[in-house]
């Protein structure tokens, strides 16, 4: 294992290849690596394959974009901002993605399994759901699961009945994904990461993953991360890419450094519902801006203030959210 | 108007009702798994009256949380306000398969007589209307003790079957093999509980021991014969046991003024 | 659930039942719940059934007392104070205690399962060691797997070809014991539970058992314990019983409180060789001291101060410990 | 006497050679899982000399600690001074399960000719006489991708097979059966490696194709074939390269200096 290299988020990102399967940091419209996303989708990446335990805006825009192939996860929207993934749901109904629906636990579980080098975990969640009904196994169907593709597995799930109190149990398979791309609060100069307030499942994320690329709100000293190993998440060894870009989760929400920034979310949201809606919101926030940095600049600076996170909460008091 | 007193037709909307009838399925000291919207009015309604020992648990990894601020969303920075633990996912989903939750609160798209729930595809798994996917909705729905569905009652979205049954009710699919049974059988020892009533926006709805909804109680202006013209099934209004009450002065004043000021779930 | 309650330490004791499954906080040497071990001792506790991650100066202790009946776990020692557990090397040798050998990997994944409330757990670790050699099933030699204890698993573990690779992998059983006893840094008012340091095997042992007893160097407010949920461990409703008992993990050692006593544990591995030689033990420091102030008051307030932990480092720099 | 020469024999002890030789096995950059006692003092000594960038994890739970004194045991208050994560077992065995884990430093009581381990009980497993136990011995020595053994050389405690096989080594019973085959078998596309050497206090070993021990350097003082007669089975002492590097001036400084100045494990 090597040291982390800290490169632009260009580089990062050209290192990803068509067709890779990729996991990500978050929970729906929170931490997720908004500015990796935009700039696969200006690098113009082909057929990336997601695995992760939720979906939310990062990965309905990957999917406007025409990057993804195959989707597996359980769950795609912007939560109070956009109540469908427009794009995920326009394109898995013209069929354009194969899309593998997985229950929460049941994809957490297919992470955890990969984190800890075991082949699957069991679960008793979920069964009974037609997540489970043969007929929905969209990689089987679209035979993929003919161990040409080392990271599909052959089979969706395995009933078992175990042999210690005879109950039956799904067995979930591990889930290995070539890169997890992460967005995160704060990692030391050799590259201790760690994450503020909720963790979601971005340790299972990460360890799951081949290769990890972390992008920062900020990198500190390392002493000054060491000083309390308690509150980090993973330590250099595990991640191969460090971006530091602060804002780089903007417009989803970064616990502790700023809000999700949901009139933004609610605009790519109404205006993406078609393609040509999606084509002309990308022409002006993806391909119209060079670098995050443009980006921050077109979104301003004073929009930002209003976003960033009391220090006392964690989170803006200074952003209109509801009706009143 | 005292606070106590129930208000009148005209002074409440129907959501208000939605939160009041849910807030008051927690018994206190209960473990909840709450999701985003209604489920988290519902909760916090309840904390502030009849259950200030419940405690809340939402699936992006807080337990515990007692937020000054309504989160929008479980993942939200204000989840974890004064929580008492800020985790993950395996956390709590390890939790509630162990067998800590008492009651959840869910919703869904399209619901059927047995309690089974659609938030995955309407119209067909392939090429039908494409919807978020299940989240953890069937998760929880297998394991907790108990779960209230939200639910607006849309008559093409109350059937006699799911047409994709993405959270598990009281008679489900027994996978491989996709034969039809009770939920007892397809768990065995694992069996904890299931879908123990649905609050819509006309009534409060439960299950009898083949698992099959009735209606409990119609909601104020409604009658149970309407209740029933907005089923795609035939449901059963034999079991009716009275009117729903209203809220309270002092539960609308909380949820508008306490819970939700700035008007994100209540318009 | 309820609200945990606030007890004194005989009286959470009190309450586990002759026969009872337990497991316990720490490692080996490190966080070990001594106090209650004390008193399960002065009680007279038989037939215990202890389950744990791997054992230390606690269980010998409570093995050479005749407190145990069944004893699966890994290892038993006192680390640099004691080569090997006396008291229960003596008890295997001559078969008054069942031992149950487990891998720290499988023990810990018996608890992780019985945490996750999944029936068991797969894995590679260990394979091909006398572990899983079918005639050292001790539980299964004692007729003791026929079912008529639901916390005994039918098998020790089972042999599985998974589907999905087609690997072999072991099966561990999950483990739910009748009780955890922890001992830990600080408890909130209402009862949210925080360690300090490394967490060991914790959280699997507290959420995997039915019944949970938590004793603390201290209680503090529960609005301050809550101020940083990332940093606490179990919330209120997981915790039965709270016993606040200072210095109740002495001789074992607590991260940020205090240093292990090496001599204290040195001289109880070198006394209790012989069952005379405990119970001589045994009379001095557990029935003749009549509870935890007693047992404190013998040791002096001198050698605790000597070895309370830096607040800078989180051990003490005072104790001798090595030959120079 | 410079630092980088070689120490001459009565200048050091052989626990100082122990130590060196194992530190000598460390690449830089590598991770390294490493027990109490010798192990530590190895992986420190290689961090202040040859491998700077090394890691190393203790199985209690802590990952890259940079203790400035000496840890008496992995679960110790000292292995997490400056240490990049303070957590428990289930992630660094995790870690382990997964194939980060380059190198493990383990000891233990037995070891027989395919270097597999006893730590558990010497002369049966019901009756004999019982040691410490497993610890995590078998689970690193089973998923390490090298695994170097320090092992004090009494002839009983080295024998053509272990009477209690703790840790795997290279020919492994297959269970449930009992077939006695190489580890790659058992473990299949798990396989990840297994001993690459074992340093006693007369020699440093390596084994073969089939997973045989051979000498590989004697320690100064000895001849091969003294090491063979402290074997119960038949040393193969065909391969010996040489005799194994004493310490250097260096080394000893920075052992009883630096890692080990309150004589813990160093006498």
């Amino acid at each position: 294992m090597g040291k982390p290299q800290k490169v632009s988020l260009q580089e990062a990102i050209s290192l990803i290849k068509d067709g890779d399967m990729l996991t990500f940091s978050g929970f729906t419209i929170w931490r997720r690596p908004m500015a990796a996303i935009y700039e696969m989708i200006r690098q113009g990446k082909k057929n990336l394959h997601l695995v992760e335990v939720n979906g939310g805006t990062h990965d309905d825009m990957l999917i406007g974009a025409g990057c993804v192939k195959i989707w597996e996860s359980c769950w795609v929207g912007h939560e109070l901002y956009g109540k469908i993934g427009g794009n995920f749901s326009r394109k898995a109904e013209t069929g354009e993605i194969i899309y593998e629906d997985y229950s929460h636990v049941q994809m957490l579980y297919r992470l955890v399994a990969g984190a800890q080098g075991i082949p699957f975990m069991p679960t008793y969640a979920s069964l009974g759901s037609d997540i489970l009904n043969p007929a929905y196994d969209a990689l089987g169907r679209a035979g993929l699961r003919d161990g040409s593709n080392p990271k599909i597995p052959p089979k969706k799930y395995e009933m078992f009945k175990e042999p210690f109190s005879g109950t039956e149990v799904a067995l979930i398979p591990a889930a290995q994904p070539d890169w997890c791309i992460a967005h995160v609060n704060m990692v030391g100069s050799e590259g201790t990461v760690r994450v503020f307030g909720q963790k979601y499942s971005d340790e299972e994320a990460m360890k799951a993953a081949d290769k990890v690329i972390v992008i920062t709100e900020q990198i500190v000293p390392e002493e000054f991360i060491r000083r309390e190993p308690e509150r980090n998440l993973v330590p250099p060894y595990l991640v191969d890419y460090i971006v530091e870009l602060p804002w780089g989760a903007h417009p989803t929400g970064c616990f502790g450094s700023y809000e999700a920034d949901g009139a933004f979310i609610n605009e790519f949201f109404t205006k993406t519902r078609t393609q040509e809606g999606f084509d002309a919101w990308a022409q002006e926030w993806i391909f119209g801006v060079k670098d995050h940095d443009e980006y921050l600049n077109k979104l301003g600076a004073s929009r930002l203030e209003k976003l960033r996170a009391s220090a006392a909460l964690g989170y803006s008091t200074k952003v209109k959210r509801g009706s009143r | 108007m005292a606070g106590n007193e129930y208000a009148k037709p005209g002074e409440f909307k129907p959501i208000d009702l939605l939160a009041v009838a849910a807030a008051r399925e927690v018994n206190d000291g209960e473990v909840v798994f709450a999701g985003t919207g209604l489920p988290m009015l519902a909760i916090m309604l309840a904390q502030l009256t009849t259950s200030p020992n419940a405690v809340c648990i939402y699936e992006a990894g807080s337990v515990d949380g007692r937020p000054i601020s309504l989160p929008t969303s479980v993942g939200d920075a204000r989840c974890i306000y004064q929580a008492s633990i800020a985790s993950g996912l395996y956390d709590v989903f390890g939790q509630l398969q162990r067998g800590v939750v008492d009651l959840a609160f869910l919703g869904g798209a399209e619901i059927d007589q047995y309690g089974n729930v659609n938030t995955t595809a309407m119209g067909g798994y392939f090429g039908g209307k494409r919807l978020t996917g299940s989240g953890g909705n069937p998760d929880i729905n297998a394991l907790a003790k108990r779960t209230v569905f939200i639910f607006v009652q849309e008559k093409r979205r109350w059937v006699e079957r799911c047409s994709y049954i993405t959270s598990p009710g009281w008679r489900i699919p027994h996978w491989p093999s996709g034969e039809f049974v009770h939920k007892k059988e397809v768990y065995g020892k694992a069996f904890r509980g299931g879908p123990s009533a649905v609050i819509s926006n006309m009534g409060v709805f439960r299950f009898d021991d083949d698992g099959v909804i009735y209606l409990d109680t119609v909601h104020p202006g409604f009658t149970p014969e309407q209740v029933k013209e907005n089923c795609m099934f035939d449901l059963n209004i034999s079991r009716v046991s009275g009117e729903t009450k209203p809220p309270t002065y002092r539960d609308l004043e909380l949820l508008y003024n306490v819970v939700d000021p700035e008007g994100i779930f209540l318009p």
